[in-house]
């Protein structure tokens, strides 16, 4: 458990710092598809939420296992389309100038 | 030699979906790469739920695969939103996502509890405390943005100690928790504690500052499914949790720079009231207001243009219009460039998304510092819907509550033309001297109407010419 | 031993991401202190000779961590001194014009 | 409530270290901030260092002790070296890390085998393979670079065959030992052939490519330290490694670029040998050449003065004196700027440290790309020791070895001085005609004296106006 702690402790700190250092970086035109790409990244807890729902442990892990997966599973379907959608919104010009 | 056990195929998918995740966040920086984000994203998606169905503990598919397929019936139309309804979008997915984070972790309690280590119920409380108070502020954040709620902030006497008495008083439970995990029945307080929080710390907040809000809760739904990811000890999880809790730190802090106003202001100021009552004595200046005829001529004679769309543009879905516009210009050979204000609209980003979706290249898109410097020679300085990003009161006027923040400077071009449809405030709530200079016209009207009626002439007048 | 691999691998590929994002950032100015720095950091090595030496199970292991520690630690003292000496000397002008 | 075990005290050091270890390259970021990047570096080992010696399983502190105390003899005088001696003291270096990472993961093998699991032995012979050819590799750099060793590279028929049957041999026992770990007797193997393949490695590698050779090692150094990190199971140690070996990798990346050359071709080129192979036929054309007289007499009049340093300066320790000339050119309200080319010198930054040390402001000492714009409103470009880094061959000469390789455009300044001791080519062997256009004076002469001559002339006038 402590060893765990410690090691999810570093993982966590290298993932904050990588996504400060990137997501600086992201173009302000963008920050609108951003918010809802992360968003559709997030919802991986959908995993956690499978688990839980097919372990069967107990009948209240089963339900809110259950539950947990169709919120988590709308925002990755939702979050992932409307941010192509956005994205292909966006185009140069046919002869970009300066 | 045996056989690459199952276990760690799965261990390889998360570790590659997470390594997919970055790149995916990488590929954001530039619209030209976008696109491939995108697929990084979902790609890692697919290669982590399907190598957790086939994690050998799952006993029993029927329940998941009728909620997978649920979700994907719920997920579609949020999916096909109108551009304008991104905002209370987001704020609904994030709900979502809290709500998935909190469950699981009611759940991982109670299949725990009584006998749950230390570490394992600090970071369980701090997944539900975050979770739950983030379900029911977004849900608030959505209704406000969706108008089902009223928009104005709701302010009532130690608001603030209230609001701060609630928190603490989870806190407390939580660590007593800790010390004493053997107590269960306590663990409810901190789902219906954070769930009444979440409320009540959105009541005092204007409707228009509900983006900045969104983008803290955003950084909030992230550090509680990193939370999750401690508990059920799953590093993708951490990592995707930390990706998410950065990008909403980032725009909130983004936003309030933009806005020149502390996260302080924009949680306890009540901002948004502001709008109703108007600063000091109202003007009565006088200002010059043209027809769309007279915008018309002065257009078709510049050389250089910049348009300044705000978040009247988006209430009017005026982008199509402006397109046409673009397109008639640009035809006759007159440089065109957009200038957008990092908060111009009522999200990050708001503008270019609008449009993009009008098909206008986003190379013309200009930022802030891009555009500033070449006002001086602009000819025109068309303002669609823009009041505050525009203010020049925001440079010069100490008093005003704008003071400070960076604004587009149109004020440096020939002329200036404003479409609106009155002298009415914007969101800041405060008037706006640019109206009263010379240089500028004001153009009263729905900014589509009256930018189609320009396009009209335009045309009108190119047949004759 | 199987868990430590995947964790060790996440906090590898996440430092990495992490260096290449920062270093790439580092100004060309500073290319040779930072040959220097870095070198010094990577010498944290001395800390797995410590525990060598210290632990004393065989001979050959606390000769070799001996040694280790000994090249380790001239790493580090080396290393952060002369990187402080030639940082030292980048001084920007009085009145620095653009 | 058990106190916090001091475990998790040595564990939460070593978490700190490690965020002081990303802060401190971090702030390497501009000069402003470095010297706290050292602090913040110095600050992490210290708690690192000391936690571990916390460590309960530590028996006996004798060694130990006399082991630090050793280090930091030898380490203070490695501190010390002149600037001009830093190439071989970080090739030194990289050979001592190397070193202590081979002892011990030697020591580590004996320590476990012959029950050595698969994927500890893996990492095992990754770290002994790599930390060893780093050692051998580094030394011999440093022999080469300290003039120790013969500069010019030494090449055979079939070398490079049997330089990759070497390395694939030990790849080979390495997979062995995984299989079988009760092989014990091979493991020397994994020492003695990487040992040797380090040396084979740089023997065909001219004494001028060392710089980036050495970021080549530099970039193994820190992989073999992961892979320690691996072994032991020390987070610290991989963070450590990944960044050291990210650094290396792109230094490495960047001087090829800068060169325009591939790894390849550094590595297998045997590119040093050409400087004793003179281009074609020796050019003969006249070139225009002027006495120190002449030089200050066109440096007094002139309004911008943009000076390239090169390998040159370094070799004649000229710093002082041109720092002396910038004084004197500025005190006349000349505009005195330095072109720094990326691999102007023998390393990275060589340039910049050396002027540095001569107390010239940094922000007068500008990139190739910043200051390659400004040569056309340049009167004079006044080259002290360099060479390739100007050749406008690598421009228009396809044919040239230095085709395509950035340089700086000193050919557009209006007067062009060059301050060599002879027509002799630079690292690349090649003619440079830069020397044979008319705006051109070549000014013979040892750097350090040249250039102290014109300064003498330049206060001599001084003193008669
Ligand atoms: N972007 C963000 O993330 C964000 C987040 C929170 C807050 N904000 C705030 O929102 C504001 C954005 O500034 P802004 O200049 O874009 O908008 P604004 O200052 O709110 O002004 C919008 C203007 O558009 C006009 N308008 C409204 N509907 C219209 C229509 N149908 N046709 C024509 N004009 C119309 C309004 O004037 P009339 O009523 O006279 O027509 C109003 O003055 C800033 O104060 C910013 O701080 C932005
Ligand atoms: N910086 C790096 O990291 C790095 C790494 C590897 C290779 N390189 C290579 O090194 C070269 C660097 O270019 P560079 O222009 O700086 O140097 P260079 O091209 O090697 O030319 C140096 C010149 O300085 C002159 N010189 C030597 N000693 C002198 C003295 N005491 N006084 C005056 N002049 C003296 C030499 O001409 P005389 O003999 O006539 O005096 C020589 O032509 C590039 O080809 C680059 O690719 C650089």
């Amino acid at each position: 458990m402590k060893m765990d702690l410690i090691t999810s402790l570093y993982v966590f700190m290298l993932a904050a710092i990588v996504g400060l250092e990137v997501i600086r970086r992201v173009s302000p035109l963008l920050h609108t598809p951003l918010m809802s790409l992360t968003n559709a990244l997030d919802a991986i807890a959908v995993v956690g939420a499978i688990l839980l729902a097919g372990e069967h442990k107990t009948t209240l892990s089963t339900v809110l296992g259950t539950i947990a997966i169709v919120a988590a599973t709308s925002n990755v379907v939702g979050g992932f389309f409307i941010t192509d959608r956005m994205l292909k919104m966006f185009k140069a010009s046919r002869s970009p100038k300066p | 030699m045996t056989p690459f056990p199952i276990d760690s195929i799965i261990e390889l998918t998360y570790l590659i979906a997470t390594a997919l995740f970055v790149m995916s966040l990488k590929w954001m920086s530039s619209p030209t790469t976008a696109r491939h984000g995108v697929w990084a994203g979902e790609l890692g998606m697919l290669l982590a739920i399907v190598g957790t169905l086939l994690n050998r503990s799952i006993v029993d598919y029927k329940w998941v695969a009728i909620a997978l397929v649920l979700g994907t019936i719920i997920g579609v139309p949020l999916g096909k939103v109108q551009m304008t309804a991104v905002p209370q979008r987001t704020a609904l997915s994030h709900a979502f996502g809290a709500c998935c984070v909190t469950l699981v972790g009611t759940a991982e309690f109670y299949l725990r509890a009584p006998a749950v280590p230390k570490f394992m119920m600090s970071v369980l409380s701090m997944e539900v405390i975050l979770g739950s108070l983030t379900f029911t502020g977004s849900l608030m954040a959505a209704g406000k943005l969706q108008e089902i709620l009223p928009q104005r902030p709701i302010l009532f006497k130690g608001q603030n100690i209230v609001n701060l008495g609630m928190l603490l008083v989870a806190i407390g439970v939580a660590v007593f928790l800790v010390l004493h995990p053997d107590h269960t029945y306590l663990f409810p307080a901190l789902l219906a504690i954070p769930l009444l929080f979440g409320v009540m710390m959105i009541i005092p907040i204007g409707g228009a500052d509900m983006p900045t809000v969104i983008s803290l809760l955003n950084a909030y739904a992230g550090l509680s499914a990193s939370a999750m990811g401690f508990v059920l000890d799953s590093k993708l999880l951490i990592v995707a949790g930390a990706l998410d809790g950065a990008s909403g730190l980032i725009l909130s802090v983004n936003m309030s720079k933009a806005m020149n106003r502390s996260f302080s202001n924009v949680l306890f100021g009540g901002f948004g009231q502001e709008q109703t009552v108007a600063k000091g004595g109202k003007e009565t200046r006088p200002v010059r207001s043209a027809s769309p005829e007279e915008a018309a001529e002065i257009l078709a004679v510049a050389s250089k243009v910049v348009i300044v769309p705000g978040y009247g543009m988006a209430v009017a879905q005026a982008q199509h219009k402006v397109r046409e516009l673009y397109d008639n210009l640009t035809k006759r050979g007159i440089d065109v460039k957009f200038a957008i204000h990092p908060v111009a609209g009522r999200m990050p980003g708001h503008m270019n998304v609008l449009l993009a979706e009008a098909d206008i290249p986003y190379d013309k898109l200009l930022d802030m510092d891009e555009i500033n410097g070449e006002f001086p020679q602009t000819d025109v300085a068309l303002i669609i819907g823009a009041n505050d990003v525009t203010n020049p009161a925001a440079r010069t006027d100490t008093t005003s509550p704008i003071f400070g923040m960076p604004i587009l400077d149109v004020d440096k071009a020939h002329t200036v033309m404003v479409i609106k449809r009155s002298m009415a405030a914007g969101f800041a709530g405060i008037d706006n001297p640019l109206y009263y200079l010379d240089k500028t016209l004001m153009l009263f009207g729905d900014a589509k109407g009256f930018v189609g009626s320009i396009v009209r002439e335009l045309s009108g007048s190119g047949n004759h010419g």
